[in-house]
């Protein structure tokens, strides 16, 4: 394997800029490529160079591995990394890669093949060794699927075979539910993946998401940095990670841990790679999927471990022996993750486009943002809503919320409607405080917006009238006097007023 | 001049006199609040203490945003309040209601008929944009008047997908 | 001593920002103070409460201790931060706080006092057995000063006996410039503070300069956090720090750290505290001075030991115990900070005014940025001209310099000019990348905008003409159809053309 | 059209046609050029290679930054150029040269006196402004022409300090 000096970055959002910074903190050149949608977007001023590859929809541009090796090959690049979603569980498109003499930026394609079907996943993790939930198979009739769920018991999980991201699922908890349950699913997950194979699972009550990060060489080499817990979710997507859980203890952690490096050793895995399961309140663990690429909530597992994952899954793809030994790994510290989405908690989490005219980012001690916005940039409704990660580390999960709390406060973002204030609702939350958290917890323990602060409604009501009062005094004035960038009120204009 | 602001189940007379001076409720606040570049958002500072304040505004309504709360707040002068000779609050749920696509996306599935009648919370069509389908819902009780797209329609930004009427009352 | 629960910050900019920051996260609340140009600080916006203490010139406001003690009562906090500078070393100040029944968070007043008269400062190190560089009393006429320097050899340093931070400071390197240097050392130090008292130092050359960092408890117990690099400056004021120093080993750290503690100790020293070393060519140290506060460049320290010094002075104020003994502290990985100033490196470092009109912060991992501007803040000609930190931690110290260029390229302000390129460029120096510096580099070993890319050159060129020729083009057609917020140039213009 | 940019010692003629076509001492290049919202700062892609590039205009000079190198640009169209038959460069000395204050401060020391010759780095004056002590430098040689300002005085931003003329040449 040669070493890397010039990396194709096959994505688009805050983890194409995450791996620009990486290449560029190894002293190695990255080529972005960008739909029309993007020629602004920060990955592409960020990078040393950058190729349209097509109209804004995805599977016109993102999508398209033929147009994504041909810039390769012309930019004279020597790898490709695929960061998450898109192209980077297509094990296709690796072979592809692979095929065009360009190093492939993770795991082995059969590792990518076997882990992609989700009920093939199952049998080979089963055949591993590895506890999994009740499930079926993915080839059943409708009829079928009602005579199993009958069988496992209720609540169960519609699960779309090809799935991912919380796509073509679904809770269901009566039998009378589950024809369209299924239906539904299917729906979603023919227009997610071109696919409408559909499995249940076993839907475990009061679970915790915990998953295991790996990390191995192509030397057989793997090591596990630890849980995530990634509990606290909406319609089966993340919204919070945390590194370490607050119900993993050293020895759950090393029994996970082992089975998740002896799984991924079954299948020749090599690169960054994610065990999932689900935890129940008797700290059972089942397999749920393993995730054959990079996450979106790596982050958390390099704070509290010190490990640049993406670095380092470029030295693996540079052909060299994995720098550490699990011996070397140690959990120091407490990190959280907040997905920071365009959408408005009030409406049902409702998506929001528009440009960015105001961006604060928060910063100082202990605080990483993973972004993908600048001032100015404008969010199409082309791609996904999320346009950045607030990441704090703490010393303790104490100071970590708190401090989580304090940058949610400091992140100001004007221009479309985002979820900052159901974080900072969370984080004021006791129960989550507390760490009593399970995957329903936004669902049956959370209600935004509850209650408030008696001074912040008389504070809110004041500023309005104020606001209202002012409008209505321009549109009497019309433009009297220059225009000034600040306003002021109250006492202080009145004393501006008796000082003329 | 005098202005009855409503928010939440609260309701707080506040007068804004020719001097500056700010009384709610009858009591005097001191408080200096001044915009900011980017238009939204203002710092606030009421009796020394210190807040920012994001305001949006949108038909009549104020929604405000404070250390991570949201608030929606209603304005009203007295005079034209009284002139108007209004009883029912600002939120009393009237007229037609219009449902648009708050951004460009495909029609998943439109989950009423015309004439058909709903209650508040009811899912009346499933918007996909931004990778998500987007369910909306009924945002009070009444009666499916027009119907303006079809499962797969392409929609544009702000396009009317329906409306609906007070119902069973008109 | 009291539990704190409310601490008043008397001081500005991004160290308010840091200490509001600390005292959130420790879930107190935090008092600003504000002068009338900082209304709209990001310090006043960000503390729970805020006060108005007069005029924008710091001596009727950010130095008026009578008033920010008034505060402090009226508010109802229970301790008062002082941050550096303005009243951080006036031990009347911390006498009156402790008067009013408030802790102060620094050290205690008589320590100030002893450190605060450079020359009483080395009287009392040299007593506890501190290497001193070779210096006179500051009591001498102008030719007896002329007489000492004779006799320690040239070159020396005139310094002020009640200075800090570069003021009333010059080197001299022949005998005939003495006379002047004395003269405009004696009129900058009346001006800085209010005391023309100056001082010879032997000028010791090709010298580092290297500084440990002490944190004290109330106990009696004194440990060390290492060392950090202060060698690149300009003016005798410090534009780069970084933790570890390039030059010092263990054995080195060990002994100036130990000497250090006890200095601290000899002192009865408890809080944060700096003593200053010069370090020369054969790695022999001399004491300078100490500063008996918080440094500006107390991150690198955080960043490599894990210790929060603002929140460990909040701790050790309330009376706790110290947390840490010396053997917990572990120097781990390389951080490097940049200081970003409103200065014009191209015009020897003339400052900047002006509103921020575009602002984006570098982020994502190992990148810390301190600041005390957002975007539409207005840098005002009142207060000195940092506006940030920027800092950055790495594993080695290479990986540090290659993440600090890249948040460097990262960081865009508009509306003031920065120093922003001038730290691209030491970062991109051969000579800075291999760690050889000494005190007189920028001076002797750097030469701003040296040599440039040829590629870059043809670049700017290019573009430069495009405006231009944009502008005659818009000045010819005036307002020729709608306008669009983006420009569009070149190929794609051309393409258009012929779409249309 | 036809431009001449010089650029440090360097000067190109570059054309830009009517179709946007774009080339470089006959060259031609690919690239194009969009605007950030903060007006100042540029993205460019030329030839696959992207950059960013901040520019800022002050009496005729570009001063454009590039990747942390700062360069001056001035750029004059051939025919304009052509008809004022100009010979020198655009960067030769004439004229008179004002030294404005760049921001309010205090004049701390005035270095010269009114018909001083000054060698270019020569020390005019040095103001006192944002704590720190700021030296003016006379930009290039001449005499000086008017001492506006006494040390002490309290300036205002763009307060003329002192003008330096041809001098000798003169």
């Amino acid at each position: 394997m040669p070493m890397l000096k010039k990396i194709l970055v096959a994505n688009r959002g805050e983890i194409a800029v995450r791996i620009v910074r990486a290449c560029q903190e190894l002293g190695y050149d990255a080529v972005a490529v960008y739909s029309e949608a993007d020629r602004m977007a920060p990955h592409v001023r960020m990078a040393q160079q950058a190729y349209p590859i097509g109209p804004s929809q995805a599977t016109e541009s993102y999508l398209r591995g033929d147009k994504i090796i041909d810039v390769a090959k012309k930019s004279g690049a020597d790898g490709i990394h695929p960061g998450y979603g898109f192209l980077a569980e297509n094990a296709d498109f690796a072979e592809a890669v692979m095929d065009a003499g360009l190093a492939w930026i993770g795991p082995p394609p059969i590792a990518i093949r076997l882990m992609g079907d989700k009920v093939v996943a199952r049998e080979t993790m089963a055949a591993a060794g590895v506890p999994l939930v009740p499930g079926t198979d993915e080839n059943l009739t409708d009829d079928e699927l009602l005579a199993a769920a009958e069988q496992m018991g209720y609540p169960v999980l519609v699960k779309a075979a090809a799935g991912g991201g919380g796509k073509g699922m679904r809770n269901v908890y009566r039998p009378e539910d589950l024809t369209e349950a299924i239906r539904t699913a299917r729906r979603e997950a023919k227009a997610s993946f071109g696919d409408d194979r559909v499995y249940l699972e076993k839907f475990i009550e009061n679970a915790r998401h915990i998953e295991i990060q790996i990390l191995g060489d192509e030397y057989g080499n793997v090591i596990h940095l630890g849980e995530r817990e990634c509990s606290i979710q909406r319609r089966h997507q993340k919204l919070i990670e945390e590194a370490p859980s607050p119900v993993v203890d050293e020895a759950l952690r090393q029994k996970m841990g082992a089975i998740a490096v002896e799984a991924a050793k079954a299948v020749n895995y090599h690169s960054a790679g994610t065990m999932e399961f689900v935890l129940d309140k008797d700290k059972n663990f089942y397999f749920l999927e393993m995730n054959t690429r990079l996450q979106v909530e790596h982050p958390v597992t390099e704070m509290v471990t010190g490990v640049d994952i993406v670095k380092e899954m470029l030295r693996i793809a540079s052909g060299r022996k994995l720098r550490y030994e699990q011996s070397d790994i140690q959990v120091k510290g407490w990190s959280i993750e907040c997905r920071i989405l365009a959408e408005d908690p009030r409406t049902n989490f409702m998506p929001s486009i528009g440009r960015i005219i105001g961006l604060t980012t928060p910063t100082g001690p202990g605080v990483r943002v993973d972004s993908g916005i600048y001032f100015g940039f404008e969010i199409t409704p082309y791609y996904d809503s999320m346009m950045a990660k607030l990441i704090v580390l703490g010393e303790t999960r104490g100071e970590a919320v708190l401090r989580m709390r304090r940058a949610l406060e400091e992140f100001r973002i004007t221009g479309v409607t985002t979820i900052v204030p159901l974080h900072s609702q969370l984080m004021n939350s006791a129960r989550f405080q507390a760490g009593a958290i399970d995957t329903m917890f936004l669902e049956r323990h959370f209600k935004f917006n509850q209650k408030s602060n008696p001074e912040h409604t008389r504070i809110a009501a004041v500023a309005a009238t104020l606001v209202a009062h002012q409008r209505k005094q321009q549109a009497i004035l019309l433009h009297q006097g220059g225009a000034s960038p600040w306003r002021l009120y109250g006492r202080r204009e009145a004393l501006d007023r008796r000082l003329r | 001049m005098k202005y009855i602001t409503t928010i939440g189940d609260e309701q707080l007379t506040i007068d804004i006199n020719h001097a500056g001076e700010i009384t709610v409720n009858g009591e005097i606040i001191n408080i200096e609040m001044l915009q900011m570049q980017d238009t939204t958002m203002y710092s606030v500072i009421i009796d020394g203490e210190s807040h920012d304040v994001r305001m949006n505004e949108g038909d009549g309504v104020y929604v405000v945003e404070l250390s991570g709360e949201i608030f929606e707040v209603v304005v009203e002068d007295e005079r034209t309040r009284r002139l108007a000779g209004l009883k029912a609050g600002p939120g009393a749920a009237t007229g037609e209601v219009i449902i648009k696509a708050p951004m460009p996306g495909v029609v998943v599935e439109i989950c009423v008929i015309e004439g058909q009648e709903v209650e508040q919370g009811d899912i009346v069509v499933i918007l996909e944009s931004m990778k998500m389908q987007n369910e909306f819902k009924a945002p009070r009780a009444g009666q499916v008047h027009i119907v303006r797209v079809a499962a797969g329609d392409k929609v544009d930004q702000n396009t009317i997908m329906l409306t609906i009427t007070d119902g069973a009352t008109d």
